[in-house]
């Protein structure tokens, strides 16, 4: 039968991160022969992805991949598309609470391992104790806050961090003027403030900006999930010693190998089931058809960090 | 008094009447028209998988609710004033629905709760303009922003959702392949359209435009007309929040964010001009599916969104162009 | 005589509309040359292109004997040509010394603007006319008779060779008109050429040497001022011999139609008590400023009074908006006419159906034949120059736009009428049918209250004349007794100029 | 005398700042420190710059709802500079950033005065426009921290005097400027004449068409400035977010600080102390811990208070005005 033709909708276009992700797609199906094209609307906000999928539809694509800007306002939109006969893969970010709603999720690493992990960097920073704070996108932002909730478990119940005290969470909206100065705020209100955890690449960005620029580098400790592109100043110049993410490039590469075997009926969309993706080595399909691209975080660093490109 | 000697006075400054069929032809609508047909033709050439009826109703009814609002926006630009705020006012009134109806309020009362809210934030812009007098404009510019972060105080970053299945999806019934949305646009269009051309009502919202000064001379009741539109922005607003809200399933405080450039953009293609006394809601109508059928006919033909953004910004100082043109013309 | 500006052939068409046909004339540089004519006979229009306003459709204009094309009014003023515009121009919100040097400094775009000198120069040259305005507010908010003074100044200031009057004097007081006539006659003596448009006739007899008699867009006539009689100059004006107005007889004085008592607004006028009776016409008088305006507007309801009481025919009443005083029988034909009186692109019949939307829509939507009948039967009783009905009104001249605002209120057949200097600007044909109108009214038992700056129409028409000076009623003069010097003394502020 | 005080809004400003930062300053003291002034300072600089260029074209009864997008352009283009030619000299870069500003700008003043059209309407075409080409030519890539000139980044966080970082000091010499352009040369004042009566201005000789496409070049160019500035101060430049809604906080700024938007009222120190109002609300929200969702609310809300505030302080001023009588 003909090539399957497959069509990723990021969040927004212009946005770096999507970028790495999208090249993993191309390069996915160059070896697979599948047809990719990729169609983004201009701003990430809840509806701007809606008339992208109707059309999509239309033109009879066989998969529809998606990093939805909105946990539940896709969902009539994405029904029609399946009722279609179009299989719907959730990338990157999932329908939290409307997983009926697609076919299966792709997602980089097992969240719930995101909050310990962060928290761990930063203790290792500051010697484990002092005031620290968090950064986020906005307030309801459902991965952040899945993160931010298993960082305060951590906090409260291991008595390794016991000495670090959450001192506050603010919210810069994944915008760089705000984020900035809710960063400078955090610097201004809690001076003996001694790390900053910012779980999103726009806030972490932000808040190095804000502590190199208030030279308060060697005081205050910063990590938190950021792209090497974003970040290699920072940590070039001490800024920033470490910070984590995982990579797109990978989540590309497995969506496109899942939705063609799927197609070809090579691989069966169920919990439990297992297939092999070269370089990715075997993947589990879990709970809630949710597949993960790698098990642990990437720790970003003077030394790996020119590794990467993204 | 009257001397029935005179020579007939005045033949010297006859001018000649225009003829009918220019009178007809060269408005502004005539050019909305001749854009939505030349759009349909390009559409349909770019994209094989675009002639399809159903599919372009379908993909209207995203643009219904902003069409049905700037209607409304029509009126409110004809008498000279403007209002910047009905996208941010769809989101809060949205929200006070939603959030009621969490609250466990009958989804009904929720609703009309809801409208009532329009209705208040309308009156709002219109206490701002009319009995402050401040510059609608600016006005709205900032209540837009009140309005915008209201929301957002309200439902956080969160969306609502859980609304029962009789309230979701309406953009999904149709009377033979015609959505809901789409009638409801038709005929709020014909209603507005008689209620501008043929009443005293509508007469006086166009001696407004004109000469403010002058109409309130003349015994127009400027102050309650003017705060009457803005409260109708108000509830249109809310309409179209609900009209949302049920075919999205979910409200967010981020809803139509942007959507006021949308309605202005209508108005402005249809023909209506900006600075009051002139236009008509027929070029508004047919405006909103000139822009449907140019963002449904990109997005099929997968055009990246970038250039979808110029086309529009090039059709919009185009279309003033031509209207501008035009009323110097009829101007004489 | 030498011709300073001589046009030949000049012609001038608005959008296929011929306004000015094919008019020759000489300006000799050291008289005052007269334009009359009737409203709309193109008198403005010929002064706009020579002043580079408008382009002729045809014909040449030469300055000095050499051929010129005065394509802008910068050229004109560079040729030394300068116009006083029938309604002033003014920047509200730049200072007076600014509206009066605004286009005149020299120098390049970043050139430095000398305040101190400005101010000084402004000054001085308020002096010399004798207004008394601080140079330093913003034109905002001056009367329209100051905004006038201001135009008048700028254009004296110019050293222009030759300085066009587009009826100046139409707001002005008798001796601001005096000031300005001695020195038109000093720059006269200069060897300046001054065109002076007016449609006061004793005015031009008092300043022109020469005149010219436009109609219909075309010279009839140019003669020396004393060669021609009055009767002679309006017959060639209007085409047809001119009766003397005769004050309205017989008619019976009815009951109190406007009783205002003690009405006051902070800031503009105070404690003003007076009553108009049915079929009675009640003058106001006073210098422009006094407060005539503002008291009118409040009566109508456009600025409603702080304090005090208005009663129509015995029963007090409440009024917020014009519409309230409509529908109480009131009619309010305003001063400014161009602002406050047209809907400029409306039609005709719109414009003049407005205040009667009963009429033309009786069950709220509009009958565009009725619309039309009842336009156009007004337009035929009031002798109002047009092509079509359906005309934007804009297009009409100064004076027939008047007669149809006259026209929308004759339509709502008012009980009490009040005409804010009804006749400024207006020719004398038409002068005398709107007297002969406001006698009419006033015969069917209507109440009258006419405000006006011209004290012979004051005495020709009025049963009684009030005066008002800065802001209060300082007489109230019966026909028998009225005579200039008594309204003139009333209108003059007690202590002149204590509140400059 | 009080009155002519009073109807300055100059001091209704000033007020209003005093009042912010007591209230605030009593709530958290921290608030009331050099450190505060710091970010204020460091909140203004692009808002100011082009809240200048926007006073003008607003001075002469237009608007210019386009420069959130012409700063994006011109950031962007400034970005691709330093990314793709990174042998240039910094100053290149600007250059080119403020030259893009410019002939944007210029472009919206030719559409405006050619076909004379409603700037308004004019703008929120070449608004959308402009941020197409953004995309277009920037390919929809971000330019990342690593290119933007180190020297570039230093000048929010470097001072010559009193700590105060060179892009403040740059903003205020811009404003300084603007003051005295406005207040004491021709075109300054014939920018005043045209907005207070565009139909008369011809009529006085002064050349309307040529002054309003320098007003609009100069309002393109100081939003290319701006974003430059934005490349300083953020460390990269995104195309999708470089600018956007820039325009309405800039004109919130310009109308806060008393510019009449009918043109022809305004001066430079009400739009700076308007600038620096915002700034303050903007920076005191966070230190007062008020949640995310407020502040957007609260700035609103700030707006319309000093839009009313302004009104009612002209109202008397008017008054006190139509009390002089003119001619005796
Ligand atoms: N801008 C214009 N467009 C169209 N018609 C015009 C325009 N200006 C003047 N006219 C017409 O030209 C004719 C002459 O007008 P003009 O103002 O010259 O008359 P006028 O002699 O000055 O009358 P008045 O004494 O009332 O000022 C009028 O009939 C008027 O309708
Ligand atoms: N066009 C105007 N704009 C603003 N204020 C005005 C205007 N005309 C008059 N005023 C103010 O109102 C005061 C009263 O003016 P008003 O016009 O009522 O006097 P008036 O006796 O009617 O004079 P006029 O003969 O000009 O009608 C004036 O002193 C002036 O300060
Ligand atoms: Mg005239
Ligand atoms: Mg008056």
């Amino acid at each position: 039968q003909d090539a399957v033709s497959i069509v990723y909708i990021p969040k927004n276009t212009g946005n770096p991160y999507f970028d790495s992700l999208e090249a993993g797609f191309r390069d996915a199906c160059a070896s697979l022969g599948c047809e990719f094209t990729t169609a983004a609307p201009a701003t990430a906000e809840a509806t701007s992805q809606i008339p992208f999928i109707t059309a999509q539809t239309q033109r009879g694509v066989d998969v529809i991949t998606i990093s939805p800007n909105s946990p539940d306002a896709l969902n009539q939109v994405l029904d029609r598309a399946r009722e279609r006969g179009v299989l719907v893969l959730a990338v990157n970010g999932d329908l939290v609470g409307n997983e009926t709603h697609r076919d299966a999720a792709i997602l980089p690493v097992d969240f719930k391992k995101t909050g310990p992990g962060q928290v761990e960097l930063l203790g290792s920073m500051i010697g484990y104790e002092g005031e620290i704070a968090i950064l986020s996108a906005t307030t309801d932002a459902p991965d952040q806050n899945t993160w931010i909730a298993a960082m305060l478990d951590t906090l409260a119940n291991d008595p390794k961090y016991a000495k670090m005290k959450l001192v506050a969470t603010v919210y810069g909206d994944d915008d760089p003027q705000k984020s900035t100065t809710e960063a400078e705020a955090l610097l201004q209100t809690y001076p003996d403030l001694k790390g900053i955890i910012s779980p999103t690449t726009v806030g972490v960005a932000a808040a190095a900006q804000v502590i190199q620029s208030a030279g308060k580098a060697d005081t205050v400790k910063l990590t938190g999930l950021g792209t090497p592109n974003q970040m290699r100043p920072f940590v070039k110049d001490g800024t920033v010693s470490a910070f984590q993410l995982w990579s797109p490039y990978n989540e590309g590469v497995l969506a496109a190998h899942f939705a063609v075997g799927l197609k070809n009926g090579t691989i069966r969309n169920e919990v439990g089931a297992t297939f092999e993706v070269p370089d990715l080595g075997t993947i589990t399909i879990g709970e809630n058809n949710v597949m993960n691209t790698q098990a642990e975080l990437t720790t970003f660093d003077a030394e790996n960090i020119d590794a990467f490109n993204f | 008094m009257t001397d029935a000697s005179l020579p007939a006075p005045g033949v010297q400054n006859a001018a000649p009447a225009r003829p009918r069929w220019q009178v007809l032809l060269v408005r502004p609508e005539t050019g909305t028209l001749l854009l939505l047909v030349g759009a349909i033709i390009v559409a349909a050439n770019l994209s094989p998988f675009f002639s399809d009826l159903r599919f372009i109703l379908e993909s209207s009814t995203y643009y219904m609710e902003f069409g049905l609002v700037a209607l409304v926006l029509t009126l409110v630009i004809i008498s000279g004033e403007i209002d910047l705020s009905p996208a941010a006012m769809m989101a809060l009134s949205a929200c006070v629905f939603a959030s009621l109806f969490q609250a466990g309020l009958p989804i009904g009362l929720a609703m009309v709760a809801g409208v009532a809210t329009g209705a208040a934030l309308g009156a709002f812009n219109g206490f701002l303009v009319v009995v402050l007098q401040l510059p609608s404009i600016i006005a709205t510019i900032g209540t837009l922003t009140l309005f915008r972060g209201l929301s957002q105080v309200l439902a956080g970053d969160r969306s609502i959702s859980g609304f029962p299945a009789w309230f979701m999806g309406i953009d999904w019934r149709t009377v033979g392949i015609v959505p809901y949305p789409v009638i409801g646009f038709t005929l709020a269009a014909l209603a507005l359209a008689v209620l501008l051309g043929m009443t005293v009502w509508g007469r006086q919202i166009y001696q407004i435009g004109v000469s403010e000064i002058a109409a309130r001379h003349a015994g127009v009741r400027v102050r309650r007309i003017k705060f009457g539109l803005f409260v109708a922005m108000g509830v249109t607003s809310a309409l179209a929040g609900l009209l949302t809200a049920s075919r999205l399933a979910s409200v967010r405080y981020d809803m139509a964010t942007g959507g006021e450039l949308q309605m202005v953009l209508m108005v402005m293609l249809g023909g209506t001009y900006i600075f009051g006394g002139r236009g008509g809601v027929l070029g508004t109508f047919l405006a909103a599916w000139l822009l449907v059928i140019i963002a449904t006919g990109m997005n099929v033909a997968n055009i990246v969104v970038t250039s979808q953004l110029v086309v529009m910004g090039l059709l919009l100082i185009g279309s003033i162009i031509a209207t501008n043109a035009i009323y110097a013309r009829t101007q004489r | 005589m030498t011709a300073l500006v001589s046009a030949r052939g000049v012609s001038k068409s608005f959008a296929g509309v011929e306004v000015l046909r094919d008019v020759d004339l000489d300006l000799a540089a050291g008289e005052v040359h007269a334009l009359l004519g009737e409203n709309g006979a193109g008198k403005s229009t010929f002064a706009r292109i020579v002043a580079g306003v408008h382009r002729p459709t045809s014909g040449t204009i030469a300055l000095g004997g050499a051929p010129v094309d005065i394509a802008s009014p910068v050229i004109a003023q560079s040729l030394g040509i300068t116009l006083i515009h029938q309604e002033p121009i003014s920047f509200p919100d730049l200072s007076v010394a600014e509206n009066l040097v605004l286009g005149r400094s020299a120098g390049g775009p970043l050139a430095r603007v000398p305040w101190a000198a400005m101010t000084r120069d402004a000054r001085r040259l308020m002096d010399v006319l004798g207004v008394r305005i601080d140079v330093t507010r913003p034109m905002r908010g001056l009367s329209i008779a100051d905004q006038q003074m201001v135009e008048i100044a700028r254009a004296l200031a110019s050293d222009a060779r030759l300085i066009i009057m587009d009826e100046p004097t139409a707001s002005l007081t008798p001796n601001e008109v005096a000031t300005l006539f001695t020195i038109a006659r000093r720059l006269r003596d200069e060897g300046r050429a001054i065109v002076f448009i007016s449609h006061r006739l004793e005015e031009v007899r008092d300043l022109c040497d020469r005149v010219t008699i436009f109609r219909d867009g075309a010279r009839v006539e140019t003669a020396a001022i004393g060669a021609l009689s009055d009767a002679e100059i309006i017959r060639r004006m209007i085409g047809r011999p001119h009766q003397d107005y005769m004050h309205k007889t017989g008619v019976a004085i009815g009951g109190v139609a406007l009783k205002i008592t003690g009405l006051t607004r902070r800031g503009a006028f105070a404690d003003i008590s007076f009553d108009v009776r049915h079929g009675e016409i009640v003058g106001m008088g006073g210098l422009v400023g006094a407060g005539r305006t503002d008291v009118a507007r409040a009566i109508f309801g456009v600025e409603p009074a702080d304090s005090g009481t208005i009663e129509i025919d015995g029963k007090p009443a409440t009024i917020r908006e014009p519409s309230d005083a409509i529908a109480l029988g009131l009619a309010f034909v305003p001063e400014d006419r161009a602002v406050a009186g047209i809907f400029r692109s409306l039609s005709v019949e719109a414009n003049i159906t407005a205040a009667v939307p009963g009429k033309i829509a009786p069950r709220g939507f509009i009958r565009r034949a009725v619309e039309k009948t009842l336009a156009a039967d007004a337009v035929k009783r009031l002798r109002i120059r047009l092509a079509s009905v359906r005309q934007p009104i804009g297009e009409l001249s100064g004076g027939n736009q008047q007669k149809a605002i006259l026209a929308r209120w004759l339509m709502t057949d008012p009980s009490v009428l009040i005409l804010d200097e009804p006749t400024r600007g207006i020719d004398i044909g038409v002068k005398a049918e709107f007297y002969d109108m406001i006698g009419d009214l006033a015969a069917q038992g209507r109440a009258i209250l006419l405000i006006s700056s011209e004290l012979p129409e004051l005495l020709a028409l009025c049963d009684r004349v009030l005066v008002m000076s800065e802001g209060r009623l300082t007489a109230d003069i019966p026909r028998s007794e009225a005579t200039q010097e008594r309204i003139m003394s009333a209108a003059v502020p007690a202590s002149a100029g204590a509140a400059a | 005398m009080i009155g002519a005080l009073l109807a300055r809004r100059e001091v209704g400003l000033i007020v209003m700042i005093a009042l912010v930062a007591l209230v605030v300053g009593l709530i958290e003291p921290r608030f009331l420190t050099a450190e505060t002034l710091r970010i204020v300072t460091l909140a203004i600089p692009l808002i100011l710059v082009a809240a200048m260029g926007q006073m003008m074209v607003i001075l002469a009864r237009h608007v210019d709802l386009s420069i959130g997008a012409i700063l994006g352009f011109a950031a962007i283009v400034a970005g691709m500079i330093f990314r793709d030619m990174p042998q240039l000299p910094t100053i290149v870069g600007v250059l080119a950033a403020i030259a893009c500003g410019a002939v944007l700008g210029l472009a919206n003043g030719l559409v405006v005065t050619t076909f004379n059209l409603p700037s308004i309407i004019v703008t929120l075409g070449t608004l959308s426009l402009y941020r197409g080409l953004v995309f277009l030519v920037s390919g929809s890539k971000q330019v990342d921290p690593q290119f933007i000139p180190r020297g570039l980044i230093s000048m929010s966080q470097t001072s010559p005097i009193f700590g105060i970082p060179w892009i403040v000091l740059i903003a205020f010499a811009i404003a300084l400027a603007t003051w005295a352009f406005l207040g004491y040369t021709r075109t300054g004042r014939q920018i005043y004449a045209i907005g207070s009566n565009p139909v008369a201005a011809p009529l006085r000789s002064i050349r309307v068409t040529p002054v309003t496409l320098f007003v609009f070049t100069l309002s393109g160019a100081l939003a290319g400035v701006a974003g430059v500035m934005y490349a300083a101060r953020f460390g990269y430049v995104n195309p999708g977010i470089t600018g956007v809604g820039f325009e309405f906080i800039v004109i919130a700024a310009v109308v806060v600080g008393g510019v009449s938007i009918n043109g022809g009222v305004g001066s430079v120190l009400g739009v700076t102390l308007g600038v620096i109002f915002l700034g303050m609300v903007n920076v005191a929200l966070p230190i007062l811990g008020v949640s995310a969702f407020w502040q957007s609310a609260i700035y609103g809300a700030v707006i319309l208070l000093a839009l009313v505030v302004d009104r009612t302080v002209r109202i008397r001023g008017a008054a006190a005005l139509t009390l002089s009588r003119g001619t005796a």
